[in-house]
């Protein structure tokens, strides 16, 4: 059954062509890495080494602190520099572990048993996840064993695995899917045993005709589950929207996708969750979409998380001189970077350079009521009058138009004929009236 | 670390569509210059002096009050040509002048500018001028004589009244059937060669441009096509049961101010609805009142007034026709 | 609170500027905005409304004493729709023409919340004298406001004074201002214009440390 | 009844007691902030309008003939009374609303638009179910212009207004504009 | 914001005493009741005669234009079939329908004067009309009361070429635009540019007024009046 998908949306360029078929290789490891404790939803994790520590490949550098928590792991073998302030690509400064990678390591994992994930129960599956640190890597950085330990009373009946990418420019997860869609089965199969669910369904959307043949030819005999190609629209990839395209369900206000009897899970994490099983390995590498107009060699990489985006672009070619901006995700919510010491982080799905006439032109003018903005929202709200309400910081009335059902996708953003920096507006109140609310 | 210094850092979205502000509001000021022509073409110089007068009054009122750089974006330009094309071409340009002035001064600035108006400004400025001179504004010269014999008292000193001039004046199709139940035939209806105001000549000269400028969405084609079909239903129906009375829908649809009235000013984006239920919503209020003022008002031409009415009760639309929020479970609760 | 002693100058002055009953309370607006389409009717209906608020707050503040406080109101009204009455008649005795002209407006006086504000604000509150000054200053307020816009609208609307031609007779009349819509965009003009003013004023005179108001004192 | 009707349209827009005839300024200036209370102040506008209609055909028919000079004393009185009664009933009903309009309903009471109606009425010899129909066109006229304007103020105050126009000038602004905009009722159904 | 209320600070109200017998209340205002109605009532007797005669003046000067200054003038009612000099019994002296029959110096009927009102542009129009049933001639026109708009609708009572027309047409009138006048045709009357429907409206007016009385003018025999 195809449901029409969800209404509203934009189709800004994709311009996915500069690495879509470039594969995956692996970057050389950097001098440096830089482990920041938070990289996740949640709380940040504990360090438990001190400066000069010698650390191996996947050895424990933080632990979790507490359920909605993560471990962290050395992506590299070398020695603890420092546990200090550093900066994070959300833009601030924030603890991390740093290390000085040993040049001449060979970089091996130490012998270490890997388990065999059939001869697990799904609790154990769910420790072993965890004790791996591995987060969603669709973007938010969700910790995954939380999504796979629903409370008792929500009964799950589908996985949604989700192979979007919807944002322009990036191609990590349309390569994972080209490349290794056998990983990708064996990562729903896992999460499917946990879930005890029996059906499960990729959505792609339909410009990665690759990927999904891919994932088709290698397609389980014994498990439900399907490739569904979609349409190229963002957000598409946003888990909402995804559930309504797929399933037709619409998750109420408030509540999250198991509520509708669903779980979301990013292609590349659960690719994460079998090479988990695979090689006994924390989450301390994943691939990195590096690209657009202003670095010299665009290309997917497998990246030490931590890696300096000094470093990265260095692997790619360099900055060219026409680079303007640099942004960590997508370029429709992704972050623009002010530092090159920001380290990429397990949420990191693509690195993409911006030339001046990529970009949005800076200046502004006044909301002229065009209601362009009304007719990108994938949630149906109204982006003009909430701004306007946020200009004059009427807080208290943007709750009552639903502020809190923005995702902040940066569809009105996009569209908006006048510039009026829309989502950034929204996220401003948001956190406005988050703090009134822990004073409160 | 040049390189880096040259950085930018803004927020997200980082790409945007390559539509700006002023971009639209120069096409449409691009796609009025075929009617402003067709003005030209009909009415000859008279009609490039009131122009030349609204655009004036428009202009220099927005470039003293709101600082002459805002005059790069366009709107003024749109607001000064659109109040023209709703002129008699036989007016005094002073009186032009003025409602350009008026238009943006109490129609625009007095709201703080772009974007914040109630009111329709064209719309407004016209509505100032018919009520302050009703006379001058309901003299209709009939297109006719050489390109540079002035169709009015076009140069009448300001503040005087205009002078008779030696020009064939009479009723416009409207005027014809609704106080001498003279009907028009449809041809000469679509392609302007009746008396009117500058821009109520050539419906067909509108429609196109009205059809580029929805292609590239910068005007809401929902707006003109509720106006269409609500007028086009009623003067069908009414015309049916009354023919001698009532005209059809083709004069209805092609006569006065209809067609520049409804692809142009009812679909300026500030002062219509910013939802698209709203645009039909609005559109359909257009037809409504069009019909009844042209009809049974005391006015042979109703599309003005139609829009400034329904323009006051745009908020209201706006806030009535808000759609359902994803997730939620019936249209927000107004608060 | 104890009321600030007054003297009578201010008691008149009040009325008429600072607190202005139509330009800065924006009270009796209809009789403002209705017949003030020339300045023949403006100076009627200010007389007339001028003869009712001194009538009233004199009676009323004469009587104040002797008013039971739960029927004051009733009382007030009835007083005051007695001498609208009383100038109803006189005017339609007397300028039938200007009657004619200003319609219902002189029998709606009655309701005109300056009339009865004054009573309920002032006249019952305070000795004869002075109910009577602040009447007069009201009085005057009121028909400054009238005569404001009974001239601009028979000068721009008509193009005459009192019936006399001012511009000529080439002059193009603005219909506008003798018609409701223009009553209304009259009036708004002649407030923002007070608002500018004032706005300037209070730019020039910043440096003034105490609110308006407030009695200047000496730097210590 | 097409009569009737025609009175309550006439009265409703035509000749809207507020934008043309310039009756019940004051509280349109003063209430119509905000869009709720607006409608509500409407509402009570109409239910008193059409008190004064009834009060005004019953003295006009049964008083007035005889002493035509208590016109003005009588209609005042019995009005005012009339409506304080309302307003006690509306104090039992909905505090809420009359904390809201509690200042304004001696306003409404002694309201121009009030005593104008009557005397409209009485003026142009209307029986019983005229007035009533008039009454209650002015009703609809008063409460369209209140919503009107309130929904209007309620959207300029997310604009960037002028400083000098953040009075009460722009407000009359807006009455002017909606003014102009009536006039396209000017002459409804009176040609032919 | 304003505040159309009462904002002057002030001592209260004289604060009555805690219990008004309510007798005192009632006598208070019936007391205040009788001054008022008393004053009213002397005014009333001063003003009314007054005004009785301006309203008579008035209409005598409007007679007298409209018909073209007769030497003096009858008023007649309708009292069923028939203009009877006395209004029909029973009926009100104020809402009697009437007209006014004007006599020339000799004594010979000029014509009957009629007071007729309907809408028009703004509202209603209210004029008064002489006519002249034997020919159908009008004598003359004059616009009561009207709040047509100024400078173009009321025209009909300022514009003199437009009156002057009703001093010759010959009911029932037909309103042309002043280009398409047809010479030599006395129904014919030119309407105000730009005021159609005022215009129309009176002659309208004209002409149901006309309607409603011919019959009982033509029927009636006025005979002469030294
Ligand atoms: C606007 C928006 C667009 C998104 N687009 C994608 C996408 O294209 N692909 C994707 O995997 N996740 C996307 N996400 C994230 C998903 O909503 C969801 O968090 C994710 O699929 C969950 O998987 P994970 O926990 O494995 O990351 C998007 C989120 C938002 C708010
Ligand atoms: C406080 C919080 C609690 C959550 N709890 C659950 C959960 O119990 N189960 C689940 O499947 N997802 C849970 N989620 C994950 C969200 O559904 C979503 O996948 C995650 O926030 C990433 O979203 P995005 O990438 O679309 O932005 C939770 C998210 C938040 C913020
Ligand atoms: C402000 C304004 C006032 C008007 N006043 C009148 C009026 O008092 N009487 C009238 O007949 N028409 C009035 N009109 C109507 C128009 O002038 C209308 O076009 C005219 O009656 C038609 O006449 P025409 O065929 O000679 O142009 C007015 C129009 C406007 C805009
Ligand atoms: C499709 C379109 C139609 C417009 N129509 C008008 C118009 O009718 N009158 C006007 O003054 N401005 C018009 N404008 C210009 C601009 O929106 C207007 O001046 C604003 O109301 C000023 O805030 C239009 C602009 C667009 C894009
Ligand atoms: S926007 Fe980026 S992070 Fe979000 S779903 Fe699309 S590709 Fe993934
Ligand atoms: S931005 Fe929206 S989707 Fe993201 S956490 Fe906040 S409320 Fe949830
Ligand atoms: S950022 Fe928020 S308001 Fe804007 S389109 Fe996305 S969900 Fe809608
Ligand atoms: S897209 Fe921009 S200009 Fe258009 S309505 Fe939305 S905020 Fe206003
Ligand atoms: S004067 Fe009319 S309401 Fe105040």
């Amino acid at each position: 059954m195809i449901f029409r998908g969800f209404r509203h949306g934009v189709h800004p360029p994709e311009l996915k062509d500069l690495t879509a078929h470039v594969r995956i290789r692996r970057m050389p490891f950097p001098s440096e890495v830089v482990i920041p404790l938070r990289q996740h939803t949640g709380r940040p994790a504990r360090a438990i080494v001190r400066p000069g520590d010698r650390v191996e490949r996947g050895d424990l550098v933080a632990e979790a602190d507490g359920f909605l928590s993560v471990p962290m792991h050395a992506s590299a073998a070398g020695r603890v520099r420092q546990v200090r302030l550093w900066p994070h690509p959300d833009g601030s400064y924030a603890p991390a572990v740093v290390i000085a990678v040993d040049p001449f390591s060979p970089q091996a994992q130490r012998p270490r048993v890997i388990p065999d994930w059939r001869g697990l129960t799904p609790a154990e599956l769910v420790n072993a996840i965890r004790q791996a640190g591995v987060v969603g890597l669709g973007g938010a950085a969700f910790p995954t064993h939380v999504k796979l330990t629903p409370p008792k009373d929500v009964v799950i009946d589908t996985l949604l695995v989700n192979g979007a990418e919807c944002e322009p420019y990036l191609t990590t997860d349309h390569r994972s899917m080209a490349e290794y869609p056998e990983r990708v089965h064996l990562g729903i199969r896992i999460m499917m045993r946990v879930l005890g669910v029996s059906r499960a369904i990729i959505g792609v959307e339909e410009n990665k005709p690759d990927a999904i043949a891919a994932l088709r030819a290698t397609l389980p005999a014994d498990l439900d589950v399907r490739v569904q190609p979609m349409r190229v629209k963002y957000p598409q990839g946003a888990e909402k929207m995804l559930i309504k395209t797929l399933l037709g369900r619409e998750v109420p206000s408030g509540k999250l996708p198991m509520h509708v009897g669903v779980v979301v899970q990013n292609v590349a994490s659960v690719a994460t969750i079998a090479e988990v099983f695979e090689t006994g390995l924390p989450l301390i590498e994943r691939i990195v979409t590096v690209t657009g107009r202003g670095v010299g060699r665009p290309s997917n990489l497998i990246v030490p998380v931590g890696t300096k985006v000094r470093d990265l672009l260095d692997a790619c070619g360099g900055l060219l001189p026409e680079a303007r901006e640099i942004v960590f995700g997508g370029p429709m919510m992704g972050n623009a970077q002010a530092d090159l010491d920001a380290p990429v982080i397990k949420g990191t799905t693509g690195v993409v350079v911006l030339t001046e006439e990529d970009l949005k032109p800076q200046a502004s003018y006044p909301c002229i009521r065009c209601g362009h903005c009304l007719d990108a929202c994938p949630v149906f709200l109204n982006p003009q009058l909430l701004g306007r309400l946020a200009v004059k910081e009427r807080y208290d009335e943007m709750e009552q138009h639903h502020l809190a059902d923005c995702m902040l996708c940066g569809c009105c953003g996009y569209t908006c004929p006048s510039n009026i920096p829309l989502p950034q507006l929204f996220a401003l109140a948001k956190a406005a009236l988050r703090k009134r609310k822990a004073a409160a | 670390m040049s390189q880096e210094r040259r950085l930018l850092i803004t927020a997200s979205p980082h790409l945007g569509t390559r539509d700006s502000t002023p971009k639209i509001m120069w096409h449409v000021v691009l796609s009025l210059v075929p009617v402003a022509a067709a003005a030209a073409y009909f009415f000859g110089a008279s009609a490039l002096l009131v122009i030349a007068g609204a655009l004036l009054g428009a202009l220099l009122t927005e470039g003293a009050f709101a600082g002459w750089g805002t005059l790069r974006d366009g709107s003024a330009v749109i607001t000064g040509l659109l109040l023209a094309l709703t002129l008699p071409p036989g007016l005094p340009v002073w009186m032009a002048f003025v409602g350009g002035a008026f238009a943006i001064g109490f129609g625009k600035l007095i709201f703080g500018g772009l974007g914040q108006n109630v009111f329709n400004p064209a719309l407004l400025g016209r509505a100032f001028l018919q009520a302050a001179f009703p006379v001058a504004l309901t003299t209709w010269p009939v297109p006719r004589g050489s390109f540079w014999q002035l169709k009015g008292d076009n140069l009448a000193l300001p503040f005087t009244h205009p002078h008779a001039v030696d020009t064939v004046t009479g009723a416009t199709p409207l005027g014809l059937m609704k106080f001498d139940h003279v009907p028009t035939e449809p041809w000469r209806l679509v392609l302007g060669t009746t008396g009117g105001s500058l821009g109520e000549t050539s419906g067909l000269v509108i429609l196109l441009c009205g059809a580029y400028l929805a292609l590239r969405n910068y005007l809401n084609w929902r707006i003109p096509a509720s106006i269409f079909l609500t007028v086009a239903l009623l003067a069908q129906v009414l015309h049916a049961l009354d023919p001698r009375q009532f005209p059809d829908a083709v004069f209805m649809l092609f006569s006065g101010g209809l067609m520049l009235g409804s692809v142009f000013m009812a679909t300026d984006l500030v002062t219509s609805p910013v939802t698209n239920l709203g645009c039909w919503v609005f559109g359909a209020g257009i037809g409504l009142l069009v019909v009844v003022i042209r009809l049974w008002g005391g006015l042979a031409e109703g599309v003005m007034y139609a829009i400034l009415l329904m323009n006051a009760l745009v908020p209201f639309i706006n806030r009535a026709t808000q759609p359902k929020v994803f997730g939620h479970a019936s249209p927000r609760a107004a608060p | 609170m104890t009321p600030k002693a007054t003297t009578p100058a201010q008691d008149v002055l009040r009325g008429i500027w600072r607190e202005n009953p139509v330009l800065v309370q924006l009270l009796g607006l209809c009789p403002t905005l209705a017949v003030t389409n020339s300045v023949a009717n403006s100076l009627a209906m200010s007389a007339a409304t001028f003869f009712v608020l001194l009538g009233s707050s004199v009676l009323v503040s004469s009587l104040k004493r002797l008013v039971p406080n739960e029927v004051r109101i009733s009382t007030y009204v009835l007083i005051i729709a007695t001498f609208v009455t009383v100038a109803d008649m006189a005017l339609e005795a007397l300028v039938p023409a200007i009657h004619k002209a200003l319609g219902a407006f002189v029998a709606l006086i009655v309701v005109n919340c300056i009339i009865l504000a004054r009573q309920e604000a002032f006249a019952s509150r305070h000795s004869v004298g002075r109910a009577a000054l602040d009447a007069v200053g009201t009085g005057l307020g009121f028909s400054i406001a009238m005569l404001l816009m009974g001239t601009f609208r028979e000068l721009l609307g008509n193009g005459t004074l009192l019936g006399h031609r001012i511009f000529g007779t080439a002059f193009e009349p603005w219909v506008i201002f003798a018609l409701p819509p223009g009553g209304f965009l009259m009036l708004g003009i002649i407030l923002l214009f007070l608002s500018w003013t004032a706005r300037r004023r209070a730019e020039q005179a910043k440096v003034r440390p105490w609110p308006e108001g407030v009695a200047e004192r000496k730097a210590a | 009844m097409g009569d009737l009707l025609w009175i309550l349209i006439s009265a409703m827009v035509v000749n809207n007691f507020t934008l043309t005839l310039f009756l019940g300024l004051c509280p349109f200036m003063g209430v119509s902030s905000r869009v709720a209370t607006a409608l509500r102040l409407g509402a009570a506008d109409t239910f008193v309008l059409t008190l004064a209609s009834l009060s005004a055909w019953f003295l006009n028919r049964f008083v007035l003939p005889g002493a035509p000079y208590l016109r003005l004393i009588s209609f005042i009185i019995v009005i005012a009374s009339l409506v304080q009664i309302v307003e006690m009933v509306i104090k039992k009903v909905s505090p809420t609303l009359f904390r809201e309009l509690g200042i304004y309903l001696p306003l409404i009471t002694t309201n121009c638009a009030i005593l104008g109606l009557a005397i409209f009425q009485t003026n142009r010899g209307y029986t019983l179910l005229e007035g009533l129909f008039f009454a209650v066109g002015a009703g609809a006229g008063l409460t369209l212009a209140l919503v009107l304007m309130a929904s209007i103020r309620e959207s300029t105050e997310l604009a960037d207004l002028p400083a000098v126009a953040q009075g009460i000038g722009l407000v009359l602004i807006i009455a002017g504009s909606l003014s102009l905009a009536f006039m396209g009722f000017a002459g409804l159904g009176m040609a032919g | 914001m304003t505040q159309p209320m009462m904002h002057h600070g002030g001592p209260p109200p004289p604060a009555a005493p805690a219990d008004v017998p309510a007798r005192r209340l009632l006598v208070t205002l019936a007391a205040a009741g009788a001054a008022a109605g008393l004053l009213i009532v002397v005014v009333y007797g001063w003003a009314s005669p007054i005004i009785e005669r301006n309203k008579a003046r008035a209409l005598q000067a409007a007679i007298q234009e409209v018909l073209q200054h007769p030497a003096r003038y009858d008023t007649l009612y309708r009292g069923g079939d028939a203009l009877t000099a006395a209004p029909p019994a029973g009926t009100d002296l104020k809402t009697a329908e009437r007209v006014y029959l004007g006599y020339d110096a000799e004594g010979r009927a000029v014509g009957y004067a009629i007071a007729a009102g309907e809408p028009g542009f703004q509202d209603v129009i209210e004029l008064i009309f002489g006519y002249d049933p034997a020919t159908g001639r009008l004598l003359g026109m004059k616009v009561l009361e009207s709040r047509e708009t100024p400078g173009l609708g009321d025209k009909i009572e300022k514009d003199s070429a437009f009156v002057r027309q009703f001093r010759a047409a010959v009911a029932p009138l037909a309103g042309v635009k002043p280009d398409r006048h047809a010479p030599g045709d006395a129904h014919q009357v030119d309407m105000i540019t730009g005021a159609t429907i005022s215009s129309r409206a009176v002659i309208r007016i004209i002409n149901h007024a006309v309607e409603r009385w011919g019959p009982l003018l033509a029927a009636h025999q006025p005979g002469t009046k030294p």
